[in-house]
């Protein structure tokens, strides 16, 4: 089956990061289909390269990308909610005139067209948040 | 197939778990996780609400978040199941859609 | 932009400005409305609020994005369901709300209401027939 | 002096109001502002605890909370004293305290 | 640090692990402790919660932070109040949380309870006298 | 009169940073002093320098940062909070091996005994949050 995941909330504020993280990861071990996690509102915030969590908790961040590396998922931090929320590749940056950028590589940064294809592609559309 | 709700947050704190219930079809189901595990607990100024709806959909509840808390099997509604991520997953496949209850 | 034809429905409990759920969950409405899919809105719970009408924003210091509903019919989307008990609960009626219209272009563009009010059993139902629910 | 409390979330949505309300002595007062505004509405399911409470306590709504919410003057409960942030500060400067629901 | 004294409280009033609050309140907690002020604990509505005993995240692949509830005499925080009727709404006893304890150096070092069960209108009065109330 | 103020939610996503910053405005404007602003949990968002609102909306961390020119407000970011969340400073990106930092000019980054000494020293503290 194929599944769309949408995160609403930043990591560790929230437990919604976590939850959707075990989700999708029970889901690919079930050999199920991720057709897309969307991060929206605060969840662009998972996105940042420059979090450093304590060395006893885990890092969200660095969860999402190892579980991508292993199963090539799609990680998409919503551009509007992103750059209102300081959340930016190379790219937004300079077209913003900022002078960084603090997005992690296994992120990728587009519009919110790619929630409604995911709700259109998916058989089931799961919402993690507040 | 009916629909799969999905609640996340305390019924002593937010009224999600209540609007949740006031809008599930008989047939359908309700998974509590997050700090919506806590409407899984007896004797409380809820349970008799989560009883009453358990006559026409079925409660099921993670069981990582109810350990997270300290919350033993033994404190929970009889009745509602305990499942896990796996679990999970299965319950949103095996139902038609899933309305998670923000 | 698919041939897929999805029901749609975008689920809205929360009031407006003191979070920022309801003006992106409207900003997903709008991009979504270039897909052509089956697309309903529901304002349950707290959600009726974002639907009342004269809000003035200017002392709060934020945007006001209240007339943007408005502009809903012309995107074409056209059902917005508002549950009755939600209204009563937070002492309002119909007439606190904006009168949301869209032009119907089977019956020569004749205006209509796109304001459903359903009471909490029918919405239940609306809700069971869809295929992707967003919650906001 | 006494406590002035602050109320910033929808009495439908969270416990907050209420909680507050049952923590209130005589001779505070609430502020309600943010979503907290809605507390504040005649003829709602939560008017009559904050008119009870209104015998023992002032309660205060932040009128640029009101208008950007669309809710008139004519809509609030009798006795509920309309202020703004001048206000909110002589407010927090006049009581002993401030405790914020969150 | 300071020659102000001050009566300070933390107001818990959220679930663990759902959001950081119950964490990052401990945090501030155990740091104000290096100031000498007169720091209290209150815990009402779901942050009763915050100290049931049993909590195991390994599942939950979160950081379990409730051991650090039982440091908090060492910290010589040691009034720590929990509100009755929370309890009860919530169908706990205290039974259902730790045994937290200190041990008092007024009385050559004899343990005693941290935890204070107060009820709703004598955990008011508490609150009322405080000089900083921080609420998580 | 001395007011601290403690912020507990990112910009944006929860009105706190705009409430906190309306009082604390109206404060200073009727001559009573703001010993310090203290953003804590996912109100450290609001020290990044990185955000791009839409041009028709306010951006509150500059509003925060105008307000500290005109009036020396003292607004500190704290450290922990801030780290697990990637909002960091030139020296702690450096410290932790990151290659880009993101605090804004004005923000200061600092530890939570500056929030305690904020309620010790101010005469009411007031806390804006979720």
């Amino acid at each position: 089956m194929k599944f769309g995941i949408q995160v609403n909330e930043g990591p560790y504020n929230h437990q919604s990061s976590d939850s959707a993280y075990q989700f999708t990861k029970a889901a690919l071990e079930k050999g199920h289909e991720i057709f897309r996690v969307f991060f929206y509102h605060d969840g662009v915030y998972n996105g940042s390269r420059l979090g450093v969590p304590p060395q006893d908790d885990r890092n969200i961040t660095e969860l999402w990308e190892a579980l991508a590396e292993e199963h090539d998922l799609d990680l998409v931090v919503c551009v509007a909610a992103a750059q209102r929320r300081g959340v930016l590749d190379a790219s937004e940056s300079k077209r913003n005139g900022k002078d960084a950028d603090n997005i992690a590589p296994k992120f990728r940064i587009s519009g919110l067209g790619q929630l409604i294809e995911a709700g259109v592609q998916s058989e089931r559309l799961l919402v993690f948040g507040d | 197939m009916a629909m799969l709700h999905t609640v996340n947050k305390s019924p002593f704190e937010k009224n999600t778990l209540d609007s949740c219930i006031d809008h599930a079809l008989k047939g359908s189901s309700i998974l509590l996780f997050e700090d919506g595990v806590y409407g899984a607990l007896k004797g409380t100024t809820i349970a008799g609400k989560v009883l009453q709806a358990m006559g026409d959909v079925s409660v099921y509840v993670l069981g990582s978040d109810l350990r997270a808390r300290g919350l033993s099997e033994e404190s929970i509604i009889e009745g509602i199941k305990i499942t896990d991520y796996p679990g999970f997953v299965d319950l949103a496949g095996s139902h038609a859609n899933v309305q998670s209850w923000l | 932009m698919s041939e897929i034809i999805k029901k749609f429905m975008y689920v809205n409990r929360r009031a407006p400005y003191g979070t920022i759920y309801a003006l992106e969950s409207l900003e997903v409405v709008l991009i979504g409305a270039a897909f052509d899919q089956d697309v309903s809105l529901a304002f349950i719970d707290d959600g009726v609020f974002q639907l009342t009408s004269g809000q003035d924003t200017k002392d709060a210091g934020m945007k006001n994005f209240s007339p943007t509903y408005s502009a809903l019919g012309d995107y074409e989307v056209t059902k917005i369901y508002v549950e009755k008990e939600s209204l009563e609960e937070r002492g309002l009626t119909l007439d606190d709300l904006q009168d949301l219209k869209y032009e119907d272009e089977d019956e020569d563009w004749a205006e209509k209401d796109s304001i459903r009010l359903v009471n909490r059993a029918e919405l239940a139902k609306v809700m069971d027939e869809q295929d992707v629910l967003l919650s906001f």
